[in-house]
């Protein structure tokens, strides 16, 4: 990682998209579309928002596998936790 | 000493029982397999003079083997217990005629509502009773949970009955009393310092002398109204 | 720490471990447990909401979404600079090091300043922790996390000092790369607190 | 043939030998043993305010209503002239139980145990952390002293049992306790920070920091299973800290997550609680676990048998224990649907524990078993947890559990798995691992009679409460008198209050051995129990910086008995030319 003049990846394209992409939540938040598809929406814009903080800021995208696999692990229990209390109202 | 159930009254009781005593026998198989084992182990192999342990990593077929058998065995209690739970709490498993009645669940007493006359709650003739609890053997009984405070739990060892009341939530559980007594209702759910005297007295009646009392105590309500 | 660690690892074959170095292994396995510390918080928001009997106020009518919206973007283009300061030292430029730590401080700490100023007005118009399920949890969620800025601003002000006195070379910056981990993770909370607090 | 063939190419350490002064060497030490060993001490502490706590307790329970001899000690608000209040002996059991698994068990087995093995077991001279090690024990210290304190406060300590249902625990009004729950809260969440930086020390380090050839099948299970404990601990724990937080909000700052008045819903703590709480006494067990098997591969002089296997169960126990918590929250009013998903995944439990068992039994078969207290306690292991276990099972089962919730079987239970568990476990570590901390050995007699008094009275204590329990005697409750179901158990009770007091006199022994073997002890050797794992390759107690030169590791972690040697045991870092052992 520390060879001089290391090509770095394109920090100001992955900003560019992100404030886009806020953008559009906050339209689309006040759009009036049916609820659950507002809900959809925005949530999957949010998560790849979080991505693309994960992969470019983190550097996620150039660890090794394990790494990868090891900073994905937590998300396994937490949806757990919250997926299954959510079915006391089912 | 007194190391055993009490007497059982009610129709889940027999079910609760009875797979309590399967899983003893399950369990007590296990039982003797381990501590006779290792009991049997350190006796037969203690080290002794010029004997050598067995140099071994493991067997593959020992290990598949008591895998196996364990899993059979959650496998078949899993199937057994999930049906009978499905009889006792299953949300089709509550009669659809039985009599209904409230139980509040307050630091540190039991307010049991009565239906009145009209055997439905919450039409002005009911009535409420501080700590006594009464109904007919022989027929299902659902009783309606609430906490106006803290979490308590409405027990009734010999019904075989236990359903916490949780303030803010109305839980629903039905049960069918095989037995003619008195009993007590136990709080079985830490609810504050009174939580060990929170009882209250059970009983369940024959049918006749239930209606009688029932008449007695909403006719006594009605002419209260009037 | 750096030090200490740094003498361990000396002599250490790649093969072993994940091939990667000590503390940021150290930092990203702090994350996942504040993954879960944050999932304990977010996760009981989503599930008393899912189980509130009254409805939850609309986006909007209590928030105000403008001004977190541009918080929002203060928060990303934080992230930015901290990660323009990675690169910055990465190819051994310590000056611009200097210069885009500090710059994340700053806008780091702004986005503070104007989370309590929200904080301000909403108390001031009688919105407080109290007030209701809303109250109990947006407070809780933001004040969390508000909370995690706060230390990151200061963490990076520490690193910022070092800095200063030359503490980090191309070769030997681990401490520039562990804070930023840490920042972006807030930041990356932030993107969801900011979804469904603000616009769901 | 070992696979490793390479030179010993360690590092040398490099520690200018410079003297610590006192405080940097005993006090503020970055020095993992120091460490541990500060942990051990603390932990023992708890355990014997834990022990008289509960003795307190029993004596109520067997004698309802006496004065207790000594009692008139207790202020007023306690214990006016010696009898225990109901209030007071509702606190005795919350922090009874808090104690125990807080702040005894679980820091003896994991600040203690993965302190002390896990840089020495790997083979490498500290933490990846140290300074942070430092602060996961002075936060704990701070926990536990803020966690004393409270039985200090006006209105007492806790009382809300050490699950902490709300909404009584937010509820001053209800319990009558302001500052002792709040005092509660403040302490778990420190608690928790502390147990975050130990775990974030443990897995960075075991990850990174082994030393050449030890690979990940070649770690000691009690290596394997504090690595384990730890993930649990950092997945888990934060949820707690999270829901204490949100509790302490509750009672302060006029939130209501979980005081149903305003829509909060109190189920939603049992979950939090219990979605930590499970994790949380596989936490307790894992590393006990571990241990054992080291401790009984060693005592029969036999490989570990299964070694895959028994890391292969850690794993998926580790994994089902976030999957089941719901077991605790059958009669909690949680839908009736869920309660029949958690009843599965329960009993899928049992599985890896069997396999775990009778690998155990498969190590000791055809071995040559030695009875030294380490091993008698291991064993003990064994057969109470089995017990335990098993006991588990009768509240797997959801009908089942309708009854014997909350009563005295589940009790037994959890004594079951925590002290004939845990406890015994830890017991076996301190007598196998005292040499290599002190340097001194605990006398083999004295230790085998302290092995038969607590198995002895333990099983007198607990196991008769299975019996109460099924005679339908409610946890928590001041006075079993006050009901006529249980008015024919006092008797019972009375015998199990005084096995009991029993059981603390023989932890009261112990105390007395332990510091004298500290002081009086014969010196240790470098490695008295002829045992393989790297531990006991250095010096009795070890140097600064364990290693003078990092070890190389060419074989597996139980080579006992190898039929190619005279001796019986074959260390993890000798030379494969000396032997050439068949496998690993
Ligand atoms: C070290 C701690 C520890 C461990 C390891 C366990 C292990 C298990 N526990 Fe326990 N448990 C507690 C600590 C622990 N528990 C505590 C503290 C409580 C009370 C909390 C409170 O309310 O205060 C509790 C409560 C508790 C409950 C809630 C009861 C209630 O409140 O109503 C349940 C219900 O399912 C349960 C189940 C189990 C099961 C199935 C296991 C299994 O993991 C056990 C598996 C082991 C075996 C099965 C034995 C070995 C196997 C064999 C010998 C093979 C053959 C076996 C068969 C064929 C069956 N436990
Ligand atoms: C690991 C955990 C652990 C341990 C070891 C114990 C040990 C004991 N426990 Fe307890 N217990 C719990 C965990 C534990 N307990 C929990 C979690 C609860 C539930 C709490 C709740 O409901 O909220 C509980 C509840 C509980 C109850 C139920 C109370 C009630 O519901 O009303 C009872 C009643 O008899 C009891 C009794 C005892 C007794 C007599 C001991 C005895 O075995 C104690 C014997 C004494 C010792 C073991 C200490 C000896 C000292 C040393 C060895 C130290 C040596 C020191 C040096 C060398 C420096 N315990
Ligand atoms: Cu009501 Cu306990
Ligand atoms: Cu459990």
């Amino acid at each position: 990682m520390s060879e001089a003049g290391k090509q770095h990846p394109r920090y100001m394209l992955v900003f560019g998209g992100l404030a886009v992409l806020t953008a559009i939540e906050v339209t689309a938040a006040f759009m009036g579309f049916p609820r659950s598809v507002t809900i959809i929406v925005l949530l999957g814009l949010a998560g790849w928002k979080a991505l693309l903080v994960a992969l470019y800021f983190m550097h996620l995208k150039w660890e090794p596998r394990a790494l990868k696999v090891l900073a994905a692990a937590p998300l396994l229990p937490a949806a757990i936790m919250v997926v299954v209390i959510l079915m006391e109202y089912v | 000493m007194d190391w055993s159930f009490p007497i059982n009254a009610s129709t889940q009781g027999i079910v609760i029982d009875n797979l309590f005593w399967i899983i003893f026998w399950m369990t007590a198989v296990a039982f003797v397999i381990v501590e006779g084992g290792v009991i049997w182990f350190m006796w037969r192999y203690r080290s002794r003079e010029g004997h050598k342990a067995t140099y071994t990593h493991g067997n593959t077929t020992a290990e598949i083997i008591w895998t196996a058998i364990p899993a059979l065995a959650m496998i078949f209690l899993g199937i057994y217990s999930g049906a009978a739970w499905a009889d006792i709490r299953g949300l089709d498993s509550f009669p659809d005629d039985a009599l209904t009645i409230s139980v509040v669940a307050k630091q540190f007493e039991w307010n049991i509502t009565y239906p009145g006359a009209d055997l439905v709650l919450g039409n002005g003739d009911d009535f409420t009773i501080r700590n006594r609890f009464e109904f007919p053997m022989g027929e299902p009984v659902i009783v309606r949970l609430e906490s106006e405070d803290v979490i308590h739990s409405f027990f009734i060892p010999e019904l075989r009955v236990k359903q916490d009341a949780v303030p803010g939530m109305t839980i629903p559980i039905w049960f069918e009393a095989t037995q003619a007594g008195e009993f007590q209702i136990a709080c079985a759910e830490l609810c504050g310092l009174g939580h060990y005297r929170m009882r209250a007295r059970v009983v369940v009646h024959d049918r006749a002398s239930f209606d009688s009392w029932y008449r007695d105590r909403s006719g006594a309500v009605q002419t209260a109204a009037n | 720490m750096t030090s200490h660690a740094a003498t361990m690892e000396r002599g250490r074959s790649p093969e072993r471990g994940l091939g990667v170095p000590t503390n940021k292994l150290g930092m990203w396995i702090f994350l996942t447990s504040e993954v879960m510390f944050f999932t304990g918080i977010i996760g009981s928001y989503i599930i008393l909401r899912f189980g509130a009997s009254d409805s939850w106020a609309a986006p909007g009518e209590v928030l105000n979404v403008t001004v977190t919206a541009v918080n929002t973007f203060i928060l990303i283009c934080s992230s930015v600079t901290m990660v323009k300061a990675f690169a910055a030292i990465e190819n051994g430029d310590e000056k611009m090091l200097r210069i885009w730590l500090l710059a994340t401080a700053i806008i780091g700490a702004s986005f503070v300043g104007i989370q309590l100023f929200e904080y301000s007005e909403l108390i001031h118009h009688g919105f407080l922790p109290s007030s209701g399920l809303y109250g109990s949890t947006f407070y809780s969620m933001t004040g969390f996390h508000g909370f995690h800025v706060t230390v990151g601003v200061l963490c990076i002000l520490w690193v910022t000092l070092k800095a200063f006195r030359g503490g980090y070379t191309q070769e030997n910056h681990q401490g520039v790369e562990v804070i930023g981990l840490y920042w972006h993770f807030v930041d990356l909370v932030w993107i969801i607190l900011f979804t469904i607090v603000y616009l769901i | 043939m070992a696979t490793i063939t390479a030179e010993p190419t360690g590092v040398a350490v490099v520690e200018e030998e410079h003297p610590l002064p006192f405080i940097r060497k005993y006090i503020f030490s970055t020095d993992h043993k120091t460490i541990a060993i500060q942990f051990l001490f603390t932990c023992l502490f708890f355990l014997l305010v834990g022990g008289l706590l509960a003795v307190m307790l029993r004596y109520q329970l067997g004698y309802p209503g006496k004065p207790m001899p000594g009692g008139d000690l207790l202020p007023e608000t306690m214990a006016p002239g010696g009898i225990i209040l109901p209030e007071f002996y509702i606190s005795l059991v919350t922090m009874h139980g808090t104690f125990m698994v807080f702040f005894a068990i679980m820091p003896l087995l994991v600040g203690v145990y993965a302190n002390y093995l896990i840089p020495l077991q790997i083979g490498t001279h500290d933490m990846a952390f140290p300074r942070l090690n430092m602060w996961s024990y002075w936060l704990f210290f701070v926990s536990g002293l803020v966690m004393l304190s409270s039985f200090a406060v006006e209105g007492g300590a806790s009382v809300a049992g050490w699950t902490q249902y709300a909404p009584l625990s937010a509820m001053p009004e209800a319990s009558g306790v302001y500052a002792g729950q709040q005092l509660w809260m403040i302490s778990i969440a420190i608690f928790g920070f502390s147990s975050l930086l130990g775990s974030i020390n443990y897995v960075t380090t075991v990850i990174n920091l082994r030393a050449p050839g030890m690979t990940w099948f070649r770690l000691p299970l009690a290596t394997w299973s504090l690595f384990i404990t730890a993930i649990l601990g950092l997945l888990a724990i934060p949820v707690l800290t999270a829901a204490v937080i949100m509790l302490l909000f509750d009672q302060t700052i006029g939130t209501t997550f979980f005081l149903p008045e305003t829509g909060g819903q109190p189920l939603l703590w049992q979950h939090l609680f219990w979605f930590f709480g499970h994790p949380e006494v596989y936490i307790l067990i894992l590393p006990a676990m571990g241990f054992v098997s080291d401790i009984i591969a060693n005592g029969s002089r036999k490989p570990i048998f299964g070694y895959h296997s028994m890391v292969f169960a850690l794993i998926s126990i580790a994994f089902l224990g976030f999957i089941v918590w719901g077991h605790h929250m059958f009669q909690s009013g949680m839908n009736p649907a869920l309660a029949m998903s958690f009843m599965i995944s329960t009993l899928v439990i049992a599985v890896p524990s069997a396999i775990k068992v009778f690998n155990w039994m498969g190590t000791m078969w055809r071995g040559s078993i030695q009875f030294t207290p380490h091993m008698l306690f291991a064993v003990g292991f064994v057969m109470l947890f089995a017990i335990g276990g098993l006991s588990g099972i009768f509240m797997a089962s959801t009908p089942v559990d309708i009854y014997i919730h909350d009563t005295y079987f589940i009790v037994a239970h959890l004594h079951y798995v925590l002290f004939g568990g845990s406890l015994f476990a830890i017991f076996a570590a301190i007598y196998y691992w005292f040499p290599k901390m002190f340097g001194r050995m605990i006398n083999d007699t004295m230790g085998r009679i302290h092995f038969a008094l607590t198995f002895i009275f333990f099983n007198l204590v607990f196991f008769p409460m299975h019996g109460l329990g099924m005679g339908g005697m409610m946890r928590r409750i001041y006075d079993p008198s006050q009901y006529e179901h249980l008015a024919g158990m006092q008797d019972t009770n009375t015998l199990v209050s005084l096995s009991a007091f029993a059981l603390y006199a023989s932890g009261l022994l112990f105390f007395v051995m332990f510091f004298w073997s500290l002081f009086r002890g014969k010196k240790a050797p470098v490695n008295p129990w002829n045992a393989t794992t790297l531990e006991w390759q250095v010096p009795s107690p070890p140097l600064h910086g364990n290693w003078t030169e990092i070890p190389v590791v060419y074989h597996g972690p139980y080579e006992y008995s190898h039929p190619d040697m005279d001796k019986d045991w074959l260390s993890q870092n000798e030379r494969p030319d000396v032997v050439s052992p068949a496998r690993h």
